[in-house]
């Protein structure tokens, strides 16, 4: 098992505060990063490390930031996403309360290299006391000169602020969290153009995931290789697992890209209740699609997940057993992403909805046996065709459970309750 | 399949002289001549008879059975509270071949749900065609022509126009017993339903 | 031969009750029988004092109607013509009986008197005469109306009469060629005769040809279905188009004239008259021997009956072809007429003659 | 420009151009809900889905750059069940409302569901509930539930009106549009919203429930409203007019000209027609001195030149005053100029009244001049400015004084523009008043004779706006009792003084018009009809010479 970079101050009493940071050999490399390092050679250290956007897209970090146009007049932003909202997803949180002068060292950092002077952490309404935690550790940084003029004596000046949203899953889009951050409505932009070109308040911005920022300094400080090689093939150094639902020890578990689920679940957190058996696996969050029992020997990396049509997406590991009632459970899913959708293009909005009240009526026993088939055909037809990805995290759920356990749900709409099904032809319009 | 078109076969040159259809068919009207006439004779003479002379109903003394089915005037229904159904859209009017209808729409605001009711529906019986368009346009099912009222006059061509109220007014056709005497059989409006409905 | 001005007014009576009620019957007739024919009831609802008398009052009733109904004229219509038109159409078609024999001599008294209304040797000419002024009631009225319609319905109706009077001419001379008269009261008697001592020598035996195209053209003449193309009541309207009141009942009732006029020549020119088969003018003489003595006035009477039966029989059959025939299309009438018709009337001449050459 | 190839069709067209304008360009229409050329683009409904060569997934037409060499499907089978996918969407929450929603049979829903979908329901849930019939201004009523959020009448709103009255509330299906608590949709271009709105979620309270819009025939006109001269269609009922209480003119929509309006016309314009079927519109010419009495073309024509020569004989051409009316047609003005300034030879001709209270205007469309065309009869000559003659306060000064005996008086009511009693002792004091217009008002209430003149509906013609643009209007319903156009008027009358005016149609003014007035020479009729015609390449006049002085 490779060291642990993050989950090591979550063990630490006081890890949330400067003083235990630095003593733990934080803000060395901001240090060393200001004084002898240009903007470029810090991007090329990351792209080096092979760190991915650790929020569910995975994309390169270091390639995201080399977007940045060099010789834009307008100034440039950094944007943590910290709106956590993915259902089985509580990594950040724990950084947050944690790691958190790590997190503004990332942010430094980071900011450095693109050229921001000014970065903004966007947390979600509901974290009240991480957003707490964050302003009071921000005041400490500045009364000792780490954040604002020229930081370390260097001509590098740097504004944080804490942003945080009002209770919508949305805004962790990051074009919706930049509409949000704007002071409007959270609802996705079109791209192109994309943040880094045109971003919050139409300048340039990246806006990066807590996690991913968070592992900014070690990168910087043990060298973009270092890290590349802790985890598998092009998805670089470690990654912060959340595990919940029927294991014995859910938690964070920071491990190394590539572990598989099976040692996951069954190593790191625990197995499973005794006497249950596993039934279904969530590798990523609400969104990613499920994963039956046989699937569980798939390396939790981007890739490998992605290939067997699932994907990493926040590394929320949800464990379900045999209890567990899968229509139930895609329909809360549903549930979430229907009141979730922000409305804005008509396939998410209208769809999700339609999905959730299908799934509602074949909970309350008056399924048909076309349900399925008309669920299938609705989340194909929001795959894709909206805007931002919410129509797909809405989609893939439906989808996967749908194919994958369709048994149960067939069981679902010929006996549920026992109170037989309707009819399948539609009872005539006029009554 | 059947081909009905079947080609003519040509005409015999008798044949193409009509008179042997000119003969047979003056022979088959003579007989019912006769035939009726020895039967009406019998009649007035009080001999019971099979079968009737004539086949014909004694309107208005005996009215033919209605079926269900059967275009009458028009109605307008109602919904539980007593107000119209017609939510005054104009479809029936649109469709109407003969354009006899004349609708005016009213603002409900009070009710959103319903928002459009007509202020005045006419029809004119005496441009309407009794096709039943309307009442198959209509979306709301507020039309409907099953009043089982056929004789429709009036001294006055405005008298012949059907207005709201009364429309709303009208009642559907009971099942309207007739019966009449059919040569001793009494058949009744019943019994010919009951007929149609294992037909159908 | 001179007879009393009394006696030919009292002809004259028998003959205008005779003809006028059988128009006037023939209304309701036309009803009944249809409707028996049918399967129907026919018109039985006129009543007087709730007595229906099975439909009878129907005619009077349509009678008082037409009396009372308004006499509309058009207003431009040719207002003398107009009315003068209707009445045309009736005389010419009253006066045709004048020639028609409906008996033979009657000794009342001491006097004879031929039971014919005017004893005119060329009657068969004067017939056909007045038969051809007809169309003058019909084409007048139809322009005079100045309604395009009804003058294309006149139009039709000119074409339709002119055209069959020249078939209905020819399709006789068969007959007179036989006849050697065209007495008409000499036609029937001659027709009293016996073929092999039993068969009437009657003309339809002779001209059992001519009969059939003279009972067409006559039925064409009339005007009535199946050629009723010149009027077409219900649905290609005719000549009397503009006509309401007695001015159209006086056209319905040419129309009905007229179908007692062709019955009565018919059975004139080829049922023998009032000819009653071995009624001699003392009684009867069967053939296979007996004989019933009768006076003069019973063998007038039975002549007279004999002659209205058969008139009553050609009435129903012209009745019958009426209520069972569709209507000609006009050029199928046009081609019956002249492609048919005609051609066969003159074959039936040519025909004849040569029998008549090689028999002598 | 770039090229590009749309369902095979190769096409060239300026780069930036998106694939939904390149395949309007070649002809091929790619459904569209959110998609205005007018306003910006947010690519939300999804409706203009097409497939792109070489890239992964489907792309929205409206919001996609066209790049060179791109090649475009927009048939394909994806492409349609995308489409029919979309369809059903929108339709899922959509209210079965068509029988009492006024959109229906202009309603795009309708539209491309029968292009585009004709899918069969598979929708066996209960509908979202929202708002319904809600007055969200003066002239506009929502239902929420028949929207579509497409936020066109939010952006017009920020975008056009620059109002920001409207906002879309709440999440998801939830989602509803609303204005801002605390305001009404009032801007001056609030009908718009009305326009642009592809269903019928926000209807015209004014021609709501009225009739049907398939009853309605539809004529290319002006507004004559002010001098901006925006282009509109008049949509009119002339079969069933027991709708909308017999009111012919049902409603005015605004036609597309990028050179005057755009796709926009004001509410004041929108809503100013009521007076086409009003119940002041003089239906025959008619004779008011002493007892009211109706009277044909005829003796109005043969009495009113008889007075007239009878004025000019005793009292001179001096006398007589001629007041036009900057409503009128070119083709009306051109006639009157010929019939009273060359004809009768007469001097004081004018047509400029200054109103009391000056015009609402602002920087978009609304100009403070009312009247549709100032610039034509500038241009005609018809002007005490531009001739000799005196002003219209001159001709109510000498009216005064009795030195003026005669008034023909066109359209105007001169109270507007002048004090009630000034112009009462005025046209008391004169011999012989004619007022010739399409309504009665406190003028043709003091005039010896009224004529009845056809309203802009009812003629063709055309008019001259702020920017010199020629327009042409036409007539869209049939004229009103006994009125006729303007210059027909004058031609009757003309007839009478054996003044010849050879002009049977409206065309044979015109041809005239341009034949002989320097400014509009060489003007093609033909070429009138649609956008019209700018005399001076479109430049506006600068402000303060367009307001009537």
């Amino acid at each position: 098992m490779a060291g642990k970079i993050i989950s090591k101050f979550f063990d630490i009493d006081g890890g949330n505060t400067i003083d235990v940071y630095e003593r733990h050999g934080g803000y060395q490399s901001i240090r060393r990063v200001l004084k002898k390092m240009a903007p470029g050679q810090v991007t090329d250290e990351v792209l080096k490390s092979n760190l991915r956007g650790l929020g569910g897209a995975g994309f390169p970090a270091g390639r995201k930031w080399s977007f940045i146009p060099k010789d834009s007049p307008k100034p440039k932003f950094l944007v943590v996403n910290a709106d956590e909202s993915e259902p089985g997803t509580f990594k950040d949180r724990y950084i947050m309360d944690r790691y958190t002068h790590g997190l503004f060292e990332g942010i430094m950092i980071a900011s450095y290299a693109i050229g921001a002077n000014k970065a903004f952490i966007y947390i979600r309404g509901e974290y009240v006391r991480q957003a707490e935690n964050l302003v009071e550790q921000i005041k400490c940084a500045y009364d000792r000169g780490y954040l604002g003029k020229r930081i370390f004596g260097t001509n590098f000046n740097l504004d944080l602020v804490v942003h945080r949203g009002a209770g919508a899953y949305i805004c962790g889009e990051e074009t919706a969290l930049l509409e949000s951050l704007e002071g409007k409505k959270g609802w996705p932009r079109m791209k192109p153009p994309f943040p880094a070109i045109e971003g919050a308040f139409k300048c340039p911005t990246i806006v990066n995931n807590v996690e991913t920022i968070a592992y900014v300094p070690t990168i910087l400080q043990e060298g973009g290789e270092w890290f590349s090689e802790l985890g598998s093939e092009r998805n670089g150094g470690l990654k912060l697992y959340g595990v919940s639902g029927h294991v014995k020890k859910p938690g964070v578990y920071e491990l190394p890209m590539g572990t598989s689920l099976r040692e996951i679940i069954y190593e790191h957190a625990g197995g499973l209740q005794d006497g249950r058996k596993l039934k279904a696996v969530v590798p990523g969050g609400s969104s990613a699609p499920v994963l039956t029992a046989d699937e569980i020997d798939v390396k939790m990396d981007y890739d490998s997940l992605a290939k067997i049509g699932s994907m990493l997406g926040s590394a929320g590991v949800i464990v379900m057993d045999d209890t567990t009632d899968i229509v139930r459970a895609l329909y809360v899913v549903t549930r979430f992403y229907h009141h979730e959708s922000c409305g804005q293009c008509t396939p998410c909005r209208e769809g999700t909805g339609w999905a959730e009240r299908i799934l509602k009526r074949i909970l309350d026993g008056n399924g048909r046996s076309v349900d399925i088939d008309n669920l299938l055909n609705i989340a194909g037809n929001i795959m894709g065709n909206t805007i931002c990805p919410l129509g797909d995290a809405a989609a893939l759920p439906l989808k996967s459970y749908l194919t994958k356990f369709r048994a149960d749900f067939e069981a679902a709409v010929s006996d549920r309750n026992g109170v037989g099904k309707v009819a399948d032809e539609p009872v005539s319009l006029l009554n | 399949m059947i081909n009905v078109h079947d080609k003519h076969k040509p005409l015999t040159f008798i044949e193409k002289t009509y008179l042997p259809a000119i003969v047979s068919g003056v022979l088959l009207t003579s007989r019912h001549f006769f035939v009726n006439l020895t039967r009406h004779i019998l009649r007035a003479f009080g001999v019971k008879l099979k079968n009737m002379a004539a086949v014909t109903i004694q309107y208005p003394e005996f009215l033919r059975p209605l079926f269900p089915r059967l275009r009458t005037m028009h109605r307008l229904t109602r919904r539980e509270d007593g107000t119209p159904r017609c939510v005054a859209c104009m479809m029936c009017e649109t469709v109407c071949p003969a354009k006899c209808i004349y609708i005016i729409a009213d603002e409900k605001l009070e009710n959103p749900q319903i928002e459009k009711m007509p202020r005045s529906f006419d029809i004119d019986l005496g441009l309407c065609v009794f096709c039943g368009y309307c009442v198959e346009a209509c979306p709301e099912d507020a039309i409907r022509m099953d009043t089982g009222i056929l004789e429709i006059s009036n001294y006055t061509r405005n008298g012949m126009i059907l207005d709201l109220e009364t429309m709303l007014s009208l009642e559907p056709m009971s099942s309207r017993y007739v019966q009449y005497d059919r040569g001793g059989e009494v058949v009744s409006a019943d019994y010919i339903d009951e007929r149609h409905r294992s037909d159908a | 031969m001179t007879e009393s001005i009394g006696i030919v007014l009292g002809k004259l009576a028998f003959v205008l009750l005779f003809v006028l009620n059988f128009g006037g019957v023939l209304t309701w007739v036309e009803r009944k029988q249809s409707a028996l024919m049918q399967d129907r009831i026919g018109a039985n609802r006129a009543a007087i004092f709730g007595f229906r008398a099975i439909g009878l009052f129907h005619g009077i009733a349509d009678a008082v109607k037409m009396f009372t109904k308004e006499s509309f004229r058009p207003a431009n219509a040719e207002k003398f013509i107009f009315t003068l038109a209707p009445a045309i159409s009736v005389f010419f078609a009253l006066i045709g009986f004048a020639v028609i024999p409906f008996g033979d001599k009657l000794l009342l008294g001491g006097t004879e008197i031929n039971l014919q209304l005017a004893p005119l040797n060329v009657g068969v000419l004067y017939l056909f005469a007045v038969a051809g002024m007809a169309v003058y009631g019909v084409v007048l009225g139809a322009w005079a109306s100045r309604n395009n319609y009804a003058l294309l319905g006149g139009l039709r109706a000119a074409a339709q009469m002119i055209s069959y009077e020249v078939a209905l001419g020819v399709s006789i001379f068969g007959c007179i060629m036989i006849y050697q008269t065209v007495d008409l009261q000499e036609i029937v008697r001659w027709q009293g005769g016996y073929w092999g001592g039993w068969l009437p020598a009657w003309g339809v035996f002779l001209q059992p040809v001519g009969f059939i195209l003279f009972l067409t053209v006559g039925i064409a003449e009339t005007k009535r279905i199946p050629f009723d193309a010149p009027e077409g009541e219900s649905e290609i309207i005719g000549y009397n188009l503009e006509y309401s009141g007695m001015g159209f009942g006086m056209f319905l009732l040419t129309d009905f004239i007229e179908t007692v006029m062709i019955a009565a020549i018919t059975v004139t020119l080829f049922f023998g008259g009032w000819q009653v088969p071995y009624l001699m003018p003392d009684g009867f003489h069967f053939p296979w021997g007996g004989t019933v003595e009768l006076a003069n006035w019973a063998v007038a009477i039975l002549q007279v009956v004999s002659f209205t039966f058969k008139v009553i029989f050609f009435l129903w059959l012209q009745m019958t072809i009426r209520w069972t025939l569709p209507r000609f299309r006009y050029d199928q009438i046009m081609r019956l007429g002249w492609k048919y018709l005609l051609p066969i009337s003159l074959a039936n001449i040519v025909i004849t003659g040569f029998l008549i050459l090689m028999l002598k | 420009m770039v090229k590009v190839t749309i369902d095979g069709i190769e096409i060239e067209i300026p780069k930036g151009t998106t694939v939904i304008q390149a395949a309007e360009q070649a002809g091929i229409e790619i459904p569209r809900y959110c998609y205005h050329p007018g306003l910006s683009i947010v690519g939300v409904c999804r409706i203009c889905l097409v497939e792109i060569e070489r890239m992964p997934k489907l792309q929205v037409a409206c919001y996609t750059p066209a790049t060179e060499g791109m090649v475009v499907h927009t048939n394909t089978e994806q492409v349609l069940e995308a489409r029919q996918a979309v369809m059903e969407f929108l339709l899922v929450n959509h209210p079965l409302d068509c029988p009492v929603c006024d959109q229906a049979g202009e309603c795009w829903l309708q539209n491309f569901y029968m292009q585009h979908a004709l899918h069969d329901s598979r929708m066996f849930e209960n509908k979202v509930k929202k708002s319904k019939a809600l007055q969200i201004g003066p002239n506009v009523m929502l239902d929420s539930e028949r929207c579509i959020l497409c936020s066109r009448c939010v952006r017009f709103c920020d975008e056009i009106s620059k109002s920001n009255e409207l906002g879309i509330f709440n999440r998801g299906d939830r989602a509803e549009l609303q204005p801002y608590p605390g305001t009404e949709l009032d801007n001056d271009y609030s009908g718009n919203t009305i326009d642009i709105c592809p269903v019928g979620a926000l209807t015209d309270r004014d021609f709501r429930f009225r009739t049907r819009v398939w009853y309605l025939s539809e004529t290319e006109s002006i507004c004559p409203g002010c001098s901006t001269g925006c282009n509109i269609n008049v949509h009119h009922n002339d079969q069933r007019t027991y709708k909308a209480g017999g009111s012919r003119v049902s409603r005015l929509k605004p036609r597309y000209n990028p050179d005057v309006n755009e796709w926009w016309m004001c509410d004041a314009g929108r809503y100013g027609f009521t007076h086409v079927d009003a119940d002041s519109r003089i239906l025959a010419p008619t004779r008011s001195i002493g007892e009211e009495q109706e009277m044909s073309w005829g003796e109005a024509a043969s009495e009113i030149m008889t007075k007239l020569r009878e004025v000019i004989s005793v009292h001179g051409k001096e006398s007589v005053g001629v007041i036009l009316s900057p409503q009128m047609t070119n083709e009306d003005l051109f006639v009157a100029r010929r019939f009273f300034r060359d004809g009768l030879g007469l001097k004081h001709i004018d047509f400029e009244v200054a109103p009391l209270t000056t015009g609402a205007k602002d920087d978009f469309l609304i100009k403070a001049d009312k009247n549709p065309n100032t610039a034509g009869a500038r241009l005609l000559g018809v002007g005490a400015r531009q001739g000799s003659g005196m002003t219209v306060a001159e001709m109510l000064e000498a009216a005064r004084k009795r030195k003026l005996r005669a008034l023909y008086i066109c359209h105007h009511d001169l109270a507007n523009g002048f004090a009630v009693d000034v112009v009462e002792e005025a046209l008391t004091a004169q011999d012989l008043v004619v007022f010739q217009g399409p309504n009665t008002n406190s003028t043709s209430a003091l005039a010896h004779y009224v004529l009845p003149a056809a309203a802009f509906v009812e003629k063709t013609g055309s008019f001259t706006n702020y920017a010199e643009r020629v327009q042409m209007i036409h007539t869209a319903v049939t004229p009103l009792g006994e009125s006729k156009a303007d210059w027909q008027i004058f031609r009757s009358l003309a007839k009478e003084a054996a003044i010849s005016v050879p002009y049977f149609e409206a065309e044979d003014v015109f041809q005239a018009l341009t034949a002989e007035v320097e400014a509009f020479s060489g003007l093609p009729y033909a070429g009138l009809a649609g956008q019209g015609i700018a005399l001076r390449d479109g430049q506006a006049l600068p402000e303060s010479e367009t307001v009537v002085a």
